[in-house]
């Protein structure tokens, strides 16, 4: 096989895999281009990434989750309190290494508890996490009594703000942390783990894998995830709010279940949760480049999310 | 028990906060029983939480509405109960109590209005982050509205709705994007001014674009004097609103006469 | 007993296993030697699987002692196991449908470059397993995508793959038809040569005399006896297993058929793309009609097809008259019962109830005014089918997931009994099912017949499909090759039509 | 057998049920009457009733649509849709009764378009319900713009308000729509189809029972709770809110699991989905009764059906 049909094949079969929502995306650019000429700037394209990384990043953690057939929906007050931790470590007088630390660190604890509750007392990940959604969510208030916190930490407000090398910093967190993810799952074994975990969790325990202890890193790998999302988010809002990151999981399933994740488990990738990612941004930016009312945005957004999924499962039909 | 219940709007936001926190100390120095539920923006909860005040026996409600006119079954159900009511913030409709104490908030739009026409010598283009569900902020868009009118070569050329502040922030990009000879930017509470002045700077248009916000809250404030962007805020004055309020009620509650409307008209608070 | 000691590879002693209430295993107790194969032979639900699974690592066992090579063996996960050089075939498939044939052979253990897995190598190095094997797979193809037979083959080829000291192969052929199943029998020759110890479990009694060296027979969950292959005949062996003497395995038909009148159900030239073309036959009351092909010969679809599950060009006449079922629902109603050939995904619900599970084909002619279930007639009609199979179950309101094998496909049976077919498909009606077990369902399917119901029985085993039909259809590659009565009948014409060296 | 022992079987039957999760009901009882003793009344007790009605009722449906191993997310904006059309039809001049009739079809229809979506796209149900979430809480601020429409209708609310033989009506209205629902889950082959469906949805169409259409009909049932559900909060409001009902969707899916109903459909019933909104239900009350702090309630309630859906799992595996 030449070099270039190689890569034909790889087009082909990408095509095929992301034929459906890649559609989705690239009408939803036209369309919008077409609706507004601003849209299609460099500048625009810098927004739409910076204002779509906190979801993309919490998605990444989501898509290991949902491949393993759980849900976590406590990723949206996760988020919330990564950013009040971090504010809080630095009213503690830490620098922004240790802040990092602390704020990354709670993240995977609040992962553990999700995954140890889920794996080893066999509670149904659902409603665990709707109920740790509920405590992390009380317990972001607890240190201001509800009320924001300033970060004065210039390193971290910088994440949000500052570029490097000519993109935003945000920017390149998302590149990196989409790049480790795509390589863990795809190319590690512990990734090809988690794919026979969802696929099948008997089989996997016949096969000799310790489902358990897959399950609770991958619901650590979703706090982290989440965590870092918080990062980004109190750094572009020079602040840590309370009511950060609401309902964020919604968003961060859409995308992973747009990029064809299934909730059933066993099948996704993290190419497809960003594609999935991008459409949710672009969708928020175009409607409000169109000054569309926020009512109309939500049924919209509604529709897109439906007639997207329904393309991805019709491709995926027709593939067979 | 005896004493004061108060059922508030939110606690995630420092008005309310302050609002609270004035309450408390306030009851504190009267020496009266104060207890504080909050309705988190649901008004099926805030009803709850009156009922449970009405089965704890508390002598006086004080409600912040999370809306207008669904507050009516509340204070309709204290009333049956033979316990007096008093309004805070947002005022009731379609049912009467014995006191209100609130900003005008429609004054309040309408000198955010003036503020920004001052600031952008009457002429320009000019953008609003609203929270259309909200009674108050109606009020305030309004007023803003009624003062921009005024002005026939101002315009408001974008409105969008941005409740938090990562809302705020993208819908201030995405109207600067948009709409790149924006000058003046409304939001409607702090939060969505702050996230304005971010967008702002983001977009490097701090030479052009001014910001106003409403609520004046100290980290606004703070960020009227340093901030360049952010010429102006329009003060609510949440300590005094929570003061009055539990003077109110316990006057109230030892059967003084206390009058119906209790207006705080709020200040425009510039840099120093 | 038999041999030096020195030959013996695996030695189970007193081994007990109870989940929660149930004992599964009482005493049981197994000498595994070098070099040969021992089968395990046992009744539904004897215990077999269970022991299977504690030399795995799947469970732990109760109590009891295992040795391996003289050291005592007590594996914590099925990655100890095969560490400590055992590698098994499991009898429910194992398999993951969203990865390939080759990540699923090598699950575990990918080859590795830098810690990354080398996607080329394990490409090859499965490549390399299923052609030492001699299996016909393509390896870089989706599990999902394969038929059950050849998911059979890929669990075998994952099994297998492993060097092991003892391989155990539970029911590996339940899916698989004669000529897959002749791979198999190669690879275990192979493997004996070697010197590998193969631990073996079937129902097939042909394939156990052919393969066996030890056989050890077991009931409920105790040992019986053990035998060499050359001192015990079939019908000793069943006595032993099932505890009765039984004098054949496929009942005399119960009356001579009268020739055919009308037939109940006549099928022509039905034809779905893609998968089979021109499927034309008939059946009349009271008729057998067998039949038989190679694992994806497409039986399976003609009959989702007649079920109304699949859609298909050509014309189906029931009792005299055209029919076209757009939903089992409507062949139902007309008279039309389907057995399918997979009893867990297809058949059952699991998790409720016995009775629940033998009323659901039948619940409209249970139900009363206002859509109420007629509650005591439901009881009593379950109840009288679970006597009629003797289903060996603790009551009716047993979850239908607790009950053996065998008696899970009597359920399923007494499901379709209950709602009076004219027209009985069973899809490989005794997949797994014990002799003894088999003999009362063939009693049953004699009985029908008997009745007035035209049975249409698919089978990949040629004794049963030999010794149950009246006529048999063979089918080649989504076609019928033959369609063969009376003296016409024998194994080598059926075998030369399903293999398609004649037409 | 005589009639007694009958009965004793039966109590044990129940206990061993329903034990785990009324064990957590009793319990929480006991400690709230403990710290305050105007908690044991009968007017609290009322109270509590006419708070958890809302949830109750949304429950009811959401216990229909997860037994059939689907969910149903779109409940909280369909109960602020019904709220809102039963206040434009009054709006319109419509009197009481073809009022509740338009508001009630209009629950079956939004219902209807979850199952249709979902049985016949083969769309996830998630998926499905994220968006109509979306569309149908945007639908709901059309007509108002997003202001609160009043009731105009002394009926209407009446029913939030009134009595009727010594009893809220509201409360009534629960106590009809569970003995409806129950009787139709266990005693009507409807009610065994939506089980088997649950159970094993191949083996259920083997068996000859449209799935699909038993799914359509399941999502329009939830549909209609959760107007009911509206109507009985905009008349207890004496008007429809546009953020009515907002994640109550939420409560009643934590209200069925806490009541056994298996997220993996085939298990669960009316009277455990009861008692888990009566839970619910208990706990926001008794907190309020003790004025505990709003954060403090979120991470309690959390830590409550952590608890009792723990104690749960256990009862059922010991029976086991
Ligand atoms: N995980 C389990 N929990 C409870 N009971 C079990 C479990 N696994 C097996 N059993 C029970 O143990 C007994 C033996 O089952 P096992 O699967 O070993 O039988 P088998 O001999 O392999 O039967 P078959 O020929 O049908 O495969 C049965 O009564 C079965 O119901
Ligand atoms: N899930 C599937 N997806 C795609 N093709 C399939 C699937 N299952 C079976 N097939 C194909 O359908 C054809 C018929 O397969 P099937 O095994 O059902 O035949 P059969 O004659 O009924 O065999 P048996 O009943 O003995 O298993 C084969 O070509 C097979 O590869
Ligand atoms: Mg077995
Ligand atoms: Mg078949």
């Amino acid at each position: 096989m030449t070099q270039q049909t190689a890569a034909q094949a790889a087009l082909v079969r990408a095509m095929k895999q992301y034929g459906g929502i890649l559609l989705s995306l690239v009408m939803l650019c036209v369309i919008f281009s077409f609706l507004n000429p601003r849209f299609m700037s460099v500048v625009n394209f810098m927004n739409i990434l910076q204002q779509v990384a906190v979801i993309a990043i919490a998605a990444f953690g989501m898509t290991w989750v949902i491949l393993l057939g759980e849900i976590d929906l406590s990723v949206g007050s996760i988020i919330a309190v990564a950013g009040m931790v971090g504010a809080q470590c630095f009213a503690f007088g830490l620098g922004f290494g240790p802040a990092l630390a602390v704020t990354i660190l709670a993240g995977a604890l609040m992962g553990m508890l999700n995954g140890v509750l889920t794996a080893k007392l066999l509670l149904p990940s659902f409603i665990v996490t709707v109920a740790t959604m509920g405590i992390y969510r009380g317990l972001v208030s607890l240190p201001t009594n509800g009320a924001p916190a300033m970060i004065d930490n210039s390193t971290w407000t910088a994440i949000g703000t500052e570029g490097f090398l000519g993109l935003p910093i945000i920017i390149w967190v998302v590149a990196v942390l989409f790049v480790i993810n795509q390589i863990v799952l795809s190319k590690t074994s512990f990734g090809r783990r988690a794919y026979l975990t969802g696929g099948n969790r008997e089989a996997a325990i016949y096969s000799g894998i310790k489902v358990d202890r897959i399950k609770i890193i991958i619901f650590m790998i979703s706090g982290v995830m989440a965590a870092i999302s918080g990062v980004l988010l109190s750094s572009r809002l020079f602040s840590a709010q309370t009511n950060a990151g609401m309902s964020y999981e919604l968003d961060a399933i859409a995308a992973a279940v747009l990029g064809g994740t299934s909730l059933a488990g066993g099948v996704g990738t993290m190419v497809g949760t960003l594609i999935g990612a991008l459409i949710i941004g672009v969708m928020n930016n175009g409607m409000n480049m169109l000054s569309v009312p926020y009512f109309y945005q939500l049924i919209v957004k509604g529709l897109v999310i439906l007639v997207a999924v329904w393309l991805d499962v019709r491709a995926k039909q027709a593939k067979r | 028990a005896e004493g004061i219940g108060a059922s508030l709007l939110t606690q995630q936001h420092p008005f309310y906060i302050e609002l609270a926190d004035a309450m408390k100390a306030e009851a504190k120095e009267k020496n009266v029983a104060l207890e504080v539920a909050i309705a988190n923006q649901d008004l099926n909860k805030q009803l709850a939480d009156v009922e449970d005040f009405i089965v704890k026996g508390v002598d006086v409600i004080v409600i912040s509405p999370v809306d207008s006119q669904g507050v009516r079954a509340a204070i309709e159900k204290a009333e049956k109960a033979g316990i007096k009511v008093i309004t805070v913030d947002v005022p009731a409709n379609g049912a009467t109590v014995t006191s209100h104490i609130g900003t005008d908030n429609f004054t309040g739009g309408v000198k955010a209005g003036e503020l920004m026409a001052k600031v952008l010598d009457n002429k320009g283009k000019v953008a609003v982050i609203d929270y259309p569900t909200v009674q108050s902020v109606v009020n305030r868009v309004n007023g803003f509205k009624e003062a921009i009118a005024k002005h026939p070569d101002m315009e408001i050329v974008a409105i969008q709705t941005g409740i938090t502040r990562a809302e705020a922030l993208a819908a201030a990009q995405n109207m600067l994007q948009a709409n790149p000879d924006i000058t003046g930017i409304f939001g409607f509470g702090d939060d969505a001014a702050l996230a304005a002045a971010v967008a702002v700077k983001a977009a490097g248009l701090e030479a052009q674009v001014k910001v106003i916000g409403f609520d004046g809250m100290k980290e606004a404030r703070d960020a009227v004097d340093t901030n360049p962007v952010m010429v102006g805020v329009i003060q609510q004055f949440p300590d005094q609103m929570g003061k009055q309020a539990v003077d109110t009620a316990v006057k109230v509650a030892a059967g003084e006469q206390v009058p119906a409307e209790q207006p705080i008209v709020p200040g425009v608070y510039t840099a120093k | 007993m038999h041999g030096s000691t020195t030959d013996t590879v695996l030695k189970i002693s007193n081994v007990t296993k109870s989940f929660g209430q149930v004992a599964a295993l009482k005493s049981m107790r197994l000498d595994v030697r070098r070099g040969r194969v021992h089968t395990l032979l046992g009744e539904n639900g004897a215990g077999k699987s269970t022991l299977m699974k504690i030399l795995a690592g799947v469970h732990n066992a109760t109590s009891g002692e295992i040795t391996l090579d003289g050291q005592p063996y007590r594996p914590a996960n099925p990655q100890q196991a095969s560490a400590l050089g055992l590698a098994i075939v499991f009898q429910e498939l194992s398999l993951c449908n969203n990865l390939t044939v080759a990540e699923n052979i090598l699950a575990t253990r990918e080859p590795r470059s830098f810690g990354f897995i080398n996607d080329k190598a394990l490409v090859s190095r499965a490549k390399a397993i299923v052609a030492d094997l001699g299996l016909p797979i393509d390896v870089t193809e989706k599990v999902g995508n394969l038929s059950i037979a050849q998911r059979q083959l890929v669990e075998i080829a994952k099994g297998l793959s492993h060097d092991a000291k003892v391989v155990i192969l539970d029911e590996p052929t339940s899916s698989l038809s004669d000529s897959e199943a002749e791979i198999l029998f190669d690879i275990i020759g192979r493997l004996k040569s070697r010197g590998v110890a193969v631990i073996y479990i079937s129902h097939r009694m042909e394939e156990i005399m052919r393969l066996s060296d030890d056989i050890t027979v077991i009931r409920d969950g105790e040992y019986v006896s053990t035998h060499d292959r050359n001192d015990v005949t079939i019908e000793a062996l069943i006595a032993l297993m099932v505890g009765r003497r039984m004098e054949e395995i496929y009942p005399p038909p119960s009356h001579e058929r009268s020739t055919q009148g009308a037939p109940m159900l006549a099928v022509e030239n039905l034809t779905r793309q893609g998968e089979f073309a021109d499927i034309s036959f008939a059946v009349g009351p009271g008729e057998i009609l067998g039949f038989f092909g190679l694992v994806g010969s497409g039986r399976s679809e003609v009959m989702n097809a007649l079920f109304g599950m699949k859609n298909a060009d050509g014309t189906v006449r029931l009792d005299g008259k055209d029919v076209r079922f757009r939903s089992p629902a409507e062949a139902i109603a007309r008279g039309i019962g389907f057995v399918t050939e997979n009893r867990k995904e297809e058949g059952l619900v699991l998790g409720h109830s016995v009775e629940w599970n033998i009323s659901m084909a039948a619940l409209p002619d249970f139900t009363g005014p206002f859509g109420f279930t007629r509650g005591s007639a439901e009881r009593k009609a379950a109840a009288a089918e679970v006597g009629r199979l003797a289903i060996k179950t603790h009551s009716l309101d047993t979850p239908a997931g607790a009950l053996s094998g065998g008696n899970q496909q009597k359920i399923v049976l007494a499901k379709w009994l209950l709602t009076r077919p004219k027209v009985l498909i069973l899809d490989e009606p005794t997949r797994g099912v014990d002799v003894g077990a088999k003999f009362e369902i063939y009693k049953i399917i004699r009985q029908l017949a008997a009745e007035g119901t035209a049975i249409l029985l698919i089978s990949s085993e040629l004794p049963e499909v030999l010794g149950m039909s009246d006529r048999v259809v063979v089918m080649h590659e989504g076609v019928i090759g033959a369609t063969l009565s009376g003296t016409d009948l024998t194994p080598e014409t059926i075998m030369a039509h399903a293999t398609g060296f004649q037409s």
